[in-house]
């Protein structure tokens, strides 16, 4: 385990419930998670796993009809949950920047780019006007988008979506924050644009020695840019892991399942995709025991009736996997 | 490849005329596709990729009548499908089906899954009222879902199966020839990689052609006999697939391979991938010459002004550009 | 490959619920539609059973009990001429309903036609009736309804007299009908246009869904499409307009009554009840204050009604 | 844009006159003989007298077919002249003239009324949705939907002189500034304001769930900045839309309250012409009635696109 010391972000038993016609039903169910200093982070799972709201409830930014039912988010030491909202304002978009899925719609479309840019700037750094905008010249610069002088005064819809994107990350990155939460900024984007984007900010990183938590549903994306790697399955994480033993060697049968049905440009091209079968269940229909246990090959009869806890895998170093059946996962690996 | 393909596309262009500005005071051209030309096999899956706005889902809709073509021909059993009015275009509706991106939207809310089946089957006549039923639950069941679905509405289905109900739909009618159209793009990754099997199966089982229209170069990889490639409305190779992927010959080919990640760390740390600059040009003013020259890294002083010949390169082997030497 | 053999998840045994019933769901959980549902039934009821349930006839008068304070026997007391005002009321709830519904169901006709043809068959229809929908909305339509009446009632009037005097029909002497015709015909000509839109708009918008699209890749026909696909689609908007639309026609229904235009006395309706009581409201305030409070409690129920309607219907966010 | 404003008008003119000659024929078909009008009161008993009926139709030039007698009055039109009241013969134009300004005053008070107080409101509400201050909010504005203004204005009346003994019935027109503006005001503006709630309410809610407010958020932008910068802004461009087409409502409306607390406005002017048929007045009246709501329309159209820097990229494919 890394030293407490070193932890910029640590989340316990974050517990995020839905309001439904039929009471609240649980969508994050105790998640446990970390981040250390200088680390990124990729944080894994198909659409309704919960990794969004996870973040979002960090900042309090939970839509209507959701809420935090209990847990809690240290931020540098301090209880994002227990803060006041001034605190919690200088925080947001201070200490950490966020860059959202859609850069389309997490633009303003009635306000011009460079303004959009300076707020953070001028409610964060108190600058004035003239100064909040020549750093706002400088960030769009950073982030390479040509022009940065005239593209201050543009609307968003009159920039191209990676464009955008790229403003989007200015935002997020205006305060130099500590940390970076980075939503799917690519899964709007085309493939060689969103090959532009990793790049970014995979320099600006090193540039700008940051933490980033990279969200996203795509495995292979964040391969060669992240530093460990959480799974969450249903509003639990399954399985939490250095990059490269998570790939060279993944625990948790989902994981598994999820790497092996991504098609690779490496293997011999194989007519049939090996697949998990089935589909995710809903909040409020999750199974009793293991949430994967419906669509588990390994699955026993204890994985239907209890929780598995997330534990260090035997001689992994920071490995850790909630499955029951983790030894007969290594036997047939 | 059989002599007599399935389906002949000749010069296909089309166009859509918008208006822009504050009060639509000026006309404008999309130019969503331009001479698009190719062959379709019977029993094959030609994949198209390609960027947004590069024309694959525009070729889909112009083959299958859905959009109009502004010019060139689609040839289906020697009928030029193009020359058809929806009336006439109707009988030949059976036979070509289309499976699209949204899943969601395009099953009608307010009907079953039993009944979305059912429509397309008692329109063309295909089974009695009688034998619906069961003629809807061996379609559902074809498709991996049980067949009590059928009372369900699309709402309360999830996304995977929502897509097979639209494929089992598609099926009804039973086709020779399915468009499917970024047909897994909004899905889930576990779900793709179903969704594809089933495809594939319904393949071998009834004999199926597929165009298959993606993004995902490794997902096409999989499941096509031959690649096409995309940009701007125009085609920039097609090959067999192990062609394609083992010796692409187009800058921007080469690009696309490259920009697709893979699932090993190290090996990803360490790559040097060819990233394209800039974006794609607005198809409303596409640029002269080769529509790719603005992006690509060996362009010449010609693709400024000339556009590339559609030549065969190697054998069943397409490229459009001055940098590739023909034959 | 043995994956595809794996049933889905199983979802907990539920009936299927359409959006319809979801929508109802909805709706009996908004504890204002609720009362509005109910205020609109009783009124609705008043209207169809009124005759039966009045202690008094609505002409029948009592010289000997005029300008009457509310009492048991008179529960709104009498007006000048010693009638029941709550006789009266109960005959203008008929009025006002006969009028919302019959203008109501013409316009939505109208609109609905014309507006179906503009969204389906697009130019040059669509530019000609849109063009004469925005004529017809800029005219100011209570000025539009008033000189209709004020300049049709007297030829038509004349007209039957005449029919009268040479048949001896009396079907000719029955003049209220008169009034009713004007007021249907004037109403239902301002009150189309918006109907024409929403169909008009509704028409344009399902027609860009992609489960049209669907639907004609099926090679399935323009019939089947409009019935099956677009109708049941563009349902929902309309019915909150026609409940909206109701309403609406109940309060201009007074108004031109009001102004002595619509329905005249001795035919009672709210507004020329209102226009009467506001005469010797100093002196008799029951007089205004009970079509009043009955027209304001139908118009607040319809538009409670209205609201919760398009919440349950129209969802937004909720998918 | 120029262009858009000349095409708009060139499609407006055939809409004022197919208005114009629906109120003219009404009047020509359904009013009756207006010389006969003119005689039957005349003060005493002026000899009715066919033939000279006769000669004076002839000589007015109302005995020519319908489409004549509108050309001809449209021409006058053209020049200014909207032509004598049947009743009173002073000149149409003059009796606009007079009452008029005082509409025109009130109706531009309401609207800024309803814009001060609804747009606020329905702000208010939308941020508080679903929860006390909302529901109060809400059923305020419908309640106001409900009552007629006819209603409103006479036991608002009765009100004021019951919890204020002393105080004068507020009648009579005193200008912008009178005191006596105040409660017809309110009246007129009751379902204006009513309506803009719900349009604004409606409009916040749509603004609340898109992503950017999160993104504002997510900056640290403090909340009243978030409410007037980033919700507020995009909700104007459809509220100031709604705004302008209230202007039916509200000439609706003044017809009544003009009526009920006796201002010398048009509104007053209709109900007296239409019970003496002066169908010039009426013609005048509804034509002014209609210029006024189509300005407004035409207004509308011009200043959305420019209220929203979308618009103007916007395809519009036809």
């Amino acid at each position: 385990m890394t030293k407490t010391g070193n932890r910029l972000l640590d989340v316990k038993g974050l517990t995020i419930e839905i309001e439904t016609r039929n009471g609240s039903a649980v969508v994050v169910d105790g998640i446990d998670l970390h981040v250390d200093k200088g680390e990124t982070l990729g944080v894994v799972g198909e659409s309704g796993c919960g990794k969004s709201l996870t973040m979002l409830s960090l900042m309090r930014l939970l839509p209507n009809k959701i809420r935090v039912a209990k847990g809690e988010a240290h931020f540098d030491g301090r209880d994002l949950q227990r803060m006041s909202n001034r605190e919690l304002r200088k925080v947001r978009g201070g200490d950490i920047g966020f860059v959202f899925q859609d850069p389309m719609t997490s633009l303003n479309p009635v306000m011009r780019i460079g303004d959009q840019l300076a707020e953070p700037l001028i409610y964060h750094r108190g600058m004035g006007r003239q100064e909040a905008r020549k750093r706002a010249v400088e960030l769009l610069r950073l982030v390479g988008i040509p022009g940065p002088e005239e593209r201050i005064q543009a609307y968003p819809h009159e920039l191209s979506g990676g464009m955008r994107q790229r403003v989007m990350i200015a935002i997020g990155l205006a305060c130099e924050p500590k940390l970076l939460i980075a939503d799917e900024p690519t899964t709007a984007l085309d493939v060689t644009i969103q090959a532009q984007i990793v790049d970014l900010v995979k320099d600006l990183r090193e540039k700008l020695g940051m933490s980033v938590v990279w969200i996203t549903h795509d495995l292979a994306l964040i391969a060669g840019l992240v530093d460990r790697v959480v799974v969450l399955y249903a509003g639990t994480v399954v399985e939490d892991a250095p990059v490269d033993a998570l790939y060279a060697n993944p625990r948790h049968p989902y994981t598994r399942g999820l790497l092996a049905s991504i098609p690779k440009l490496s293997d011999q091209p194989t007519s049939r995709l090996n697949s998990i079968g089935g589909t995710p269940p809903e909040p409020g229909r999750r199974p009793q025991g293991c949430p994967f246990a419906p669509r588990c090959p390994l699955a026993m009869d204890i994985c239907r009736t209890h929780v598995p806890k997330l534990e260090p895998v035997a001689a992994a170093g920071h490995h850790r996997a909630a499955c029951f059946a983790v030894e007969k996962a290594q036997e047939a690996a | 490849m059989g002599a007599q393909p399935l389906l002949k596309i000749e010069n296909l262009v089309k166009h859509f005329h918008v208006r822009l500005g504050a009060f639509g005071e000026r006309a404008a051209t999309v130019h969503a596709l331009d001479d698009v030309s190719l062959d379709i096999a019977e029993g094959e899956t030609l994949s198209l990729v390609g960027e947004s706005g590069c024309g694959k889902s525009t070729t889909g809709f112009t083959i299958l009548n859905l959009h109009r073509a502004t010019s060139g021909k689609v040839l289906y059993k020697g009928q030029d499908l193009t020359a058809l009015d929806e009336k006439r275009m109707r009988p030949f509706r059976r036979d070509l089906q289309i499976v699209f991106q949204d899943p969601y939207s395009t099953l009608n809310p307010r009907m079953t899954v039993g009944e979305a089946i059912g429509e397309p089957i008692l329109f063309h006549k295909l089974a009695t009222k009688a034998e619906l039923e069961g003629k809807v639950a061996a379609l559902l069941t074809d498709v991996g879902l049980p067949p009590r679905f059928a009372s369900r509405y699309p709402h309360e289905l999830s996304g995977g199966q929502r897509q097979r109900v639209v494929i089992a739909r598609a099926l009804a009618c039973q086709p020779k020839f399915i468009v499917c159209d970024e047909a897994i793009s909004a899905l889930d990754v576990s779900i793709q990689a179903q969704i594809i099997n089933l495809l594939l199966d319904l393949q071998e089982k009834y004999g199926l052609t597929y165009l298959f229209i993606a993004h995902d170069l490794a997902v096409v990889r999989h499941i096509s006999t031959r690649v096409g490639v995309m940009y701007l409305g125009r085609l920039a190779e097609l090959g067999s697939r192990d062609e394609l992927f083992q010796s692409p010959l187009h800058p921007y080919t080469k690009a696309l391979l490259s920009a697709v990640p893979e699932t090993d760390p190290a090996l990803e740390r360490n790559r040097q991938r060819q990233v394209l600059q800039g974006d794609v040009p607005s198809p409303l003013a596409p640029p002269s010459g080769c529509r790719f020259h603005t992006r690509c890294p060996i362009a010449m002083e010609v693709c400024r002004h000339k556009v590339p010949r559609w030549k065969e390169a190697r054998p069943g082997h397409l490229v459009a550009c001055h940098a590739v030497n023909g034959e | 490959m043995s994956a595809i053999q794996t049933q889905p998840a199983i979802l907990a045994e539920e009936p299927p619920v359409s959006l319809w019933r979801d929508a109802w769901y909805r709706l009996k959980r908004n504890r204002l539609a609720i009362f509005g549902l109910l205020i609109v039934a009783l009124l609705a009821f008043t209207a169809l059973f009124g005759p039966y349930l009045t202690p008094y006839d609505f002409l029948s008068q009592d010289l000997a009990a005029r300008n009457q304070a509310p009492s048991l026997a008179h529960l709104f007391g009498t007006d000048d001429l010693g009638r029941d005002v709550f006789s009266r009321v109960v005959y203008g709830t008929r009025t006002a309903f006969l009028v919302a519904v019959v203008v109501t169901t013409i316009a939505l006709v109208i609109g609905t036609a014309l507006g179906a043809i503009a969204g389906f068959f697009g130019n040059p229809f669509d530019r000609v009736i849109m063009w004469l929908t925005d004529v017809t909305m800029s005219v100011p339509n209570l000025l539009l309804v008033v000189v209709i009446n004020a300049s049709l009632k007297t030829p038509i009037a004349q007209w039957m007299e005449a029919r009268y005097l040479a048949t001896l029909n009396p079907f000719y002497r029955e003049t209220v009908w008169i009034d009713f015709l004007l007021v249907f015909g004037s109403m239902a000509l301002i009150s189309w246009p918006p109907y024409a839109r929403l169909v008009r708009a509704q028409v344009l918008s399902i027609r860009s869904r992609p489960y049209i699209t669907a639907a004609q890749a099926l090679g399935l026909s323009n019939r089947i499409i409009l019935m099956r696909y677009v109708v049941p689609n563009a349902l929902g908007p309309l019915i909150v307009a026609v409940s909206a639309g109701l309403g609406t026609a109940m309060v201009l229904e007074s108004a031109f009554s009001f102004l002595g235009v619509g329905v005249n006395p001795p035919t009672p309706s709210w507004g020329n009840m209102i226009s009467d009581g506001l005469r010797v409201w100093q002196h008799y305030p029951h007089l205004l204050a009970a079509p009043a409070a009955v027209l304001g409690l139908a118009s607040v129920a319809f538009s409670f009604l209205g609201d919760g309607l398009n919440d349950a219907l129209n969802p937004r966010g909720s998918k | 844009m120029l262009r858009y404003i000349a095409t708009r008008f060139a499609i407006w003119i055939p809409s004022v006159l197919l208005v114009m000659m629906a109120v003219y024929a009404l009047a020509f078909y359904g009013a009756g003989d207006p010389i006969k009008l003119i005689f039957l009161r005349a003060p005493g008993d002026v000899a009715y007298n066919p033939e000279r009926i006769e000669a004076i139709r002839e000589s007015a030039g109302l005995n020519k077919p319908f489409f004549e007698q509108f050309g001809y009055y449209v021409w006058n039109l053209l020049q200014g002249k909207f032509g004598n009241s049947l009743s009173s013969g002073r000149s149409v134009w003059a009796m606009i003239k007079a009452a008029a300004p005082v509409s025109f005053k009130l109706a531009l008070c309401s609207i800024i009324l309803t814009a001060v107080i609804a747009i606020p409101l329905g702000m208010i509400a939308a941020l508080n949705q679903n929860r006390r201050l909302d529901y109060v909010i809400l059923g305020s504005a419908l309640f106001l939907w409900a009552i007629p203004a006819y209603v409103a204005g006479p036991l608002l009346m009765v009100g004021l002189i019951v919890l204020l003994p002393g105080v004068n019935v507020p009648y009579g027109w005193g200008g912008v500034f009178d005191i006596r503006i105040l409660l017809p005001l309110i009246v007129l503006s009751f379902q204006p304001i009513a309506l803009i709630i719900r349009q604004t309410r409606a409009a916040v809610i749509e603004v609340l769930s898109e992503d950017f407010v999160r993104t504002a958020r997510a900056k640290g932008v403090p909340e009243i900045v978030v409410a007037l910068k980033h919700i507020l802004r995009p909700v104007l461009t459809p509220v100031v839309t709604q705004l302008g087409l209230i202007m039916i409502t509200i000439v609706n409306g003044a017809i009544f309250v003009e009526l009920v607390f006796g201002f010398p406005g048009l509104g007053r002017l209709t109900v007296k012409a239409l019970t003496n048929s002066d169908y010039p007045v009426i013609l005048a009246i509804t034509l002014i009635g209609s210029f006024l709501v189509m300005i407004s329309n035409l207004l509308v159209d011009i200043l959305y696109p420019l209220l929203d820097p979308r618009a103007a990229d916007l395809k519009r494919s036809r």
